[in-house]
């Protein structure tokens, strides 16, 4: 496998292949370059199989990191093709010309983490949400939590102790604080 | 003429009908719709009784489960994930466990190996049956359903001695399972693949030979082997197109690289096709059921221990675990930062492009009345999609 | 129910053309009125008795109704059966966690719904959130967007549990205590409120049926 | 399309005559499997409200509420797990984790109800049809999602360990101090069982981190004792250890050694908090053993000007003289104490208050004195013949070996009493080449030494003679006499005088026994020595104890000329160990910032 790392090296400056397994490969790639190196892999490598495609927020670096994880069933071999997008300009080549089902997961991608794929059929169209006005919200900054208890109704009557403080409360309260 | 019939390829581009011209109709075919697969829906646009244009929406259900996933702890997702797919919460189980085993480097001993294996064919069946009632009823054909689900119940039955819970098992827990085989389990196991085994015989005979069926269902729903790589396509929808891939023996996970079983292809690639090829799957499931009592070890651990799951930690990595469920491929990608909940757990179902991308392009030119029947066809269970 | 105090929402059918505001029906439900004695025992009875559960899987909840509605618990013997549309049905079972997009349609199909009508609510997620309880896209407690008759526990409820739900809610109609129609008639606006205020493209009649 | 397209459906008919699928009262003839994940059970008398349920329950499913009629106590906070069947997705991991195997699973899955409110109950507290349900979940034999076995700890062999004085337990590595750290629950129960109230949960999670500095910080909280106390603490903490109902309880103590082991003196100063800026007032602190230490280190840390007055030549106390040195090693005592006179303690060792100076020069230099001179005086056999020349004292056995003196104890030892006194000199005697008897009044199960104790005496070689009441010692016969002496004991039997008490032990007549010792050492018990506080202190006593007020104040004094005086640990508390000895110092300290800064009165 080592070969198609310098191959991709070499083609489209791919770094940092990690054997996760013996079937699974994870590699690096420019975001620029990524539509190019999936067509290549695609078609000269055997990839054939895109089993699906997602994205990481990796707030930290203030990117979201893509995902598209390949298949060749020739090789019996997967491969994971990471890219790194600016979490400020999120825009990505798209690849529904490559794969006919991309566009959903790229759709998605936009729905969730707010990440423009430029051409790609219906992107804009909502997936899954309807009438949603926060944020993207698979990004890490939104708190599921705290929008859920902000916007639905809960069962009230609901309390809680935690044994320590409880204890503290019974059994010594005169100790200092 | 029916050869021809056979060969009927959508167009790929959609049509752009002008809905003014009051010559189309749109309507909703769900959620709230009988012929319908779980809760979505499909906005067709229909001329006559011919589908010009069909979409798939979804989102009925979604819970935002990889959001939630964050937000948990890794011992904490494993009731989570199997909520995921109602019919087949196994899978869910098998490859989120899977995953962080392998990201944190746990062997589970071999008989977990065996049970999970036992539960992952079980559940296969029982969905299989689910869907065999579901798909002879989109075609009118309301006995199947009256047996299968009984069948499937059956199944059930023999989950909720084995893990306790009907529908959701709960039982493929990180690091093994979560209890050894109660007494007499697998003499149950085999009375009830008897009785499934004998009624499948029945429902071959009512389903497969049932002339409406059979002329509904031939040449509904075409499926080129060339679309197999180009839409993603997996599982028996990939087999009934001729391409002959199976991730049970593809990856060669748990037990199945022990089991005797040859992965079945079929050739026509339509609705019929699909169907009769999910029968035979289903006669493969009961023998490889058979298989898996007979070899599983009756004695040995069941489960490896766990550190302390309120502070386990996974080593940060990410990973990517697969499995071939009724459907096709489901995968786990799991990252791990390093902390004690994950970075990022994506859910591929295969439902994923079966229900969208591949069912928009089949439904045009279809009838009205055979968009239930493709629908169900494909086999898609909508959660997955939207998670 | 104190909090009842919201503002009443506006009942025209706003948002809709002209010519298709007439499609749809902007008076806001009554309360129904029970015939006189026995008559009413008497229709209750047969309300009782002949259950029509309108085939809405709006969650996990519907995979146990199959084995109900076929031979193994065969729900037919005890006067339930689904039925395809809400125009035909009384019973609407909520088969667990509710997003916001499904809630949109549930309103829609129970206001559809022919009266007397009854919802049966399934599992923890329809009490009190469940297991999406910090989910940004499922409500916590259906009883804020209709009026529900019975709670059915579990996670999922067995198909025998459900038979039990719907035993109880024949008794609790035989008894003349089915009031969610009603309920929801006098608590309309405050409902409406609530509804609105977690479906935020409320792009459909304020009532429709 | 052949022939048999339309004949096939038909062969169904066959079936027409078979038992039908249908079940035919389902509600009433199909009970949950066995193992079927029902309603919640608990029982209530097992369970002790750590909470882990809770804590697992992903569906914040699981609330810890009071329960009427149930007290919090040592070991249980008195809370019940109270679950909501409006979250709850039953998947029995609060039942796979629960540490003590209260919590199960019925098989019975039918409630229903038209008020959404009412699926919120207490398992086991209010009464359910399923309660003591026999089928249902329970956690497969052998699987727990908790650590049962607490990591092994390596000790010296005992062949090995009566050789030398050489210390036996050898402290956790890292990895060993993690995973057992990783048994913790974080429930915290042990807080409320521990005298010094110590942060458990916090500093093991330190452990569990690996962040010691924070770890140290924690202990230092309350605890200036952390080496003495990770070795010979008496750990009520880990009686009370959720862990432990199921399992063994986490080893607290070797948790908080490994903390304090591992961060060099050097490196405290880094992770510890300075010293207060000084207030400008003098505090002195009678006994530098741990309670007054302790007075001391955190009087320090508020900016008082702390002097200790120690009679013997060495700081420590009983930490010191009492512990033998396999058990807790002089250099980790010394750093203990190390620490504590470098935020500015003064120790004068060697002046014994009462002679070299009174306790009312004390009160007249002083802003306020803390008196903690613990209990020095052993009490006597009080048998006929106990001033026999052979007839020991153990406290000053134990500090004559502490001293390296010659002990000179001869080939047979008779240790009296079964506290852990007994044992410490039993196995110093051992350690001197001695063959040991160990005589006690009550059985083995009532002495008052920790079992480790009586465990590790036996197996280095001490003979433990049960329900023995001494009656006499008789000098030996002949060339002996003088230098060996005859015990005589009286076997005696359990009776159970009152109901509800524990049994007394009643001589069985006539069966008397003698044996010759070189040596016999009376262990128990001590008492105090008081004789330094005189009646112009206004001290007041009750049952030749100071008496003491809840702030730990004996006397007020009267300003400027006469400082208050506070008494505290073994000289006034019941526990009479180290940990609560710490605990009143640390008490006395902060009672004496109040008292001097006038502040919350």
């Amino acid at each position: 496998m080592n070969e198609l790392a310098t191959r991709l090296a070499a083609r489209y400056g791919a770094r940092g292949w990690h054997d996760q397994r013996a079937d699974l490969a994870t590699i690096v790639l420019d975001a620029d370059r990524l539509r190019d190196a999936l067509a290549y892999l695609r078609d000269q490598e055997g990839y054939r199989h895109l089993s699906f495609a997602t994205a990481i927020d990796n707030i930290e670096r203030g990117v979201f990191t893509l995902v598209y994880t390949l298949r060749s069933h020739d090789k019996g071999h997967s491969l994971i093709v990471h890219a790194d997008i600016d979490r400020q300009k999120p825009v990505v080549d798209s690849i529904h010309l490559l794969w006919a089902q991309a566009w959903t997961y790229q759709r998605e991608m936009k729905e969730w983490y707010g990440i423009d794929f430029p051409g790609s059929p219906r992107v804009d169209e909502e997936f899954v949400l309807e009438g949603w006005e926060g944020p993207p919200m698979m990004r890490r900054d939104f708190d599921s939590l705290a929008y859920s208890d902000a916007t639905y109704a809960e069962r009230p009557g609901r309390a809680t102790s935690d044994p320590a403080r409880h204890m503290k409360e019974q059994l010594y309260p005169e100790a200092a604080e | 003429m029916k050869k021809e019939k056979l060969r009927v390829i959508p167009p790929a581009e959609r049509a752009n009908p002008d809905l003014e011209s009051g010559k189309y109709l749109l309507m909703w075919q769900g959620p709230q719709h009988p012929g319908i697969t779980g809760n979505m829906s499909l906005k067709l646009i229909v001329e006559g009784d011919s589908v010009v244009d069909c979409e798939t929406h979804v989102g009925y259900l979604h819970r935002g489960f990889e959001k939630l996933m964050e937000r948990r702890l890794w011992m904490q997702n494993f009731p989570l994930v199997c909520r995921i797919a109602v019919p087949e919460p196994d899978f869910n189980e098998y490859c989120y466990a899977a995953a962080l085993e392998e990201l944190a480097g746990i062997q589970i001993p071999d008989k977990a190996v065996w049970l999970r294996t036992l539960s992952l064919e079980m559940i296969r069946l029982a969905s299989f049956l689910m869907w065999i009632g579901g798909q002879a009823g989109a075609f009118g054909h309301g006995t199947i359903i009256q047996w299968s689900v009984t069948m499937r119940d059956y199944v059930l039955d023999l989950f909720e001695e084995l893990s306790g819970g009907r529908i959701y098992h709960m039982y493929i827990i990180p690091g093994g399972v979560r209890g050894d085989v109660p007494a007499g389990f697998f003499k149950h196991v085999l009375e009830i693949m008897d009785t499934v085994q004998k009624n499948l015989d029945d429902i071959e005979l009512v389903m497969f030979h049932n002339v409406v069926f059979k002329m509904r269902a031939e040449g509904l729903g075409y499926i080129p082997a060339d679309w197999v790589d180009h839409y993603g396509i997996t599982g028996p929808n990939a087999r009934a197109a001729g391409v002959a891939r199976d991730l049970r023996k593809d990856l060669g996970y748990l037990a199945y690289p022990r089991l005797d079983f040859k992965t079945i292809v079929g050739q026509k690639s339509d609705a019929y096709e699909r169907a009769r090829l999910r029968l035979l799957e289903m006669y493969q499931c009961i023998d490889l059921i058979r298989q898996i009592v007979d070899q599983c070890p009756k004695d040995g651990p069941f489960r490896e221990k766990l550190p302390n799951p309120l502070y386990w930690k996974i080593p940060a990595g990410e990973t990517y675990v697969a499995a071939e469920c009724t459907r096709g491929e489901y995968g786990f990608y799991v990252a791990s930062d390093g902390s004690d909940k994950p970075r990022r757990v994506a859910v591929r179902g295969p439902s994923y492009t079966h229900a969208v991308a591949v069912m928009e392009r089949l439904a045009r030119g279809v009838n009205i009345a055979d968009v239930a029947g493709l629908m169900v066809s494909l086999h898609t269970y909508p959660p997955e999609i939207e998670r | 129910m104190s909090d009842k105090k919201l503002k009443p929402a506006p009942l025209a059918n706003e948002g809709l053309s002209p010519d298709e505001r007439g499609l749809f029906c902007d008076a806001a439900p009554r309360e129904y009125e029970p015939a006189k004695g026995v008559i009413e025992d008497f229709y209750n009875w047969a309300r009782a008795e002949s259950l029509w559960i309108l085939g809405f899987g709006t969650g996990c909840g519907a995979i146990e109704l199959r084995p109900l509605m076929t031979s193994r618990f065969d729900m037919y013997r005890y006067g339930i059966q689904a039925r395809p549309t809400p125009r035909q049905s009384c019973v609407f079972v909520i088969g667990g966690y509710a997003s916001v997009k499904t809630l949109k349609r549930i309103v829609r199909s129970y206001e559809q719904m022919m009266g007397p009508k009854f919802v049966v609510a399934l599992g923890s997620c329809t009490i009190n959130g469940g297991m999406y309880w910090d989910s940004y896209n499922t409500i916590k407690r259906i009883d804020q967007y209709i009026p529900v008759d019975v709670y059915i526990t579990g996670c999922m409820p067995r198909p025998e549990a459900l038979l039990a739900g719907f035993q109880e809610l024949k008794k609790i109609i035989k008894a003349g205590k089915g009031e969610g129609q009603n309920i929801y008639a006098r608590d309309f606006a405050w409902y409406k409120a609530n509804q609105k205020q977690i479906i935020k493209n409320w792009d459909m009649p304020d009532y429709n049926w | 399309m052949d022939i048999k397209d339309f004949i096939a459906p038909f062969a169904v008919w066959k079936r027409a005559f078979e038992k039908p699928f249908t079940v035919k009262k389902p509600i009433d003839e199909r009970p949950g499997a066995p193992r079927y994940r029902g309603f919640h059970i608990n029982d209530a008398e097992r369970c002790v409200g750590c909470g882990t349920c809770e804590a697992i329950c992903m569906n914040k499913a699981i609330d810890l509420v009071p329960v009427e009629g149930r007290e919090a106590k040592e070991g249980d906070s008195g809370l019940r797990p109270r679950v909501d069947y409006g979250r709850c997705c039953w998947c029995a991991l609060c039942v796979d984790i629960c540490p003590s195997g209260s919590l199960n699973m019925s098989n019975e899955y039918l409630w229903i109800d038209s008020d959404p409110d009412v699926f919120r109950y207490t398992p086991g507290v209010d009464k359910k049809p399923w309660d003591g349900a026999e089928l249902g979940y329970r956690r497969a034999e052998g699987y727990r999602l908790l650590d049962e076995q607490r990591v092994p700890m390596a000790e010296l062999g005992h062949r090995e360990a009566v050789k030398s004085f050489l210390e036996l337990v050898q402290g956790y590595s890292r990895a060993q101090a993690e995973k057992e750290a990783d048994r913790c629950v974080s429930c915290g129960l042990c807080i409320a069982s521990c005298p010094a109230h110590m942060d458990i949960p916090g500093y093991i999670k330190a452990v569990r981190e690996g962040d010691l500095d924070t770890g140290l910080r924690l202990l230092y909280e309350t605890n200036p004792f952390p080496e003495a106390c990770g070795r010979i603490c008496t750990h009520l903490c880990e009686g009370a250890c959720s862990i432990g109902t199921g399992g063994d309880p986490v080893a607290i103590r070797w948790l908080k050694r490994y903390i304090a082991d591992q961060v060099e003196l050097s490196a405290y100063a880094k992770a510890l908090p300075r010293a207060e800026p000084s207030v400008g007032k003098k505090v002195a602190v009678v006994g530098a053993g741990p309670g007054g230490l302790s007075a001391a280190y955190y009087l320090a840390l508020l900016g008082y000007e702390v002097k200790v007055y120690e009679k013997d030549g060495e700081a420590g106390g009983m930490l010191r003289y009492g512990i033998p040195e396999y058990r807790l090693p002089y250099p980790a005592l010394d750093k203990d104490i190390g620490y504590i006179e470098s935020l500015g303690v003064t120790i004068k060792r060697g002046v014994a208050i009462g002679k070299d100076l009174s306790l009312s020069d004390l009160r007249r230099d002083y802003h306020a004195v803390y008196l903690s001179t613990g209990l020095p005086v052993a009490y006597g056999l009080e048998v006929p013949g106990d001033k026999h020349p052979r007839v020991l004292d153990g406290v000053a056995v134990l500090a004559a070996a502490t001293r390296g003196e010659e002990l000179g104890l001869g080939k047979r030892v008779a240790v009296i009493g079964g506290g852990n006194v007994a044992m410490d000199a039993a196995r110093t005697a051992l350690r001197h080449g001695a063959a040991v008897d160990i005589l006690y009044r009550r059985r083995e199960e009532d002495m008052p030494a920790d079992a480790d104790e009586i465990r590790e005496a036996k197996a280095e070689g001490a003979r433990l003679i049960e329900k023995s009441i001494p009656v006499e010692v008789k000098d030996a016969a002949g060339a002996l006499a003088g230098k060996a002496a005859l015990f005589v004991w009286n076997e005696a039997e359990m009776v159970q005088k009152e109901e509800g008490k524990r049994p007394v032990p009643e001589a069985i007549p006539g069966a008397l026994r003698e044996e010759l010792y070189d040596s016999i050492i009376a262990a128990i018990g001590q008492g105090p020595d008081l004789s330094y506080v005189t009646e112009e202190d206004g001290v007041p006593m009750k049952r030749f104890k100071p008496l003491v007020d809840a702030r730990g104040m004996a006397s007020p004094g009267a300003s400027p000329k006469g400082g208050a005086i506070f008494a505290g640990g073994d000289l006034v508390n019941d526990r009479k160990d180290a940990i609560s000895a710490i605990a009143d110092g640390h008490r006395a300290a902060l009672s004496i910032d109040r008292h001097l800064s006038g502040k919350g009165a």
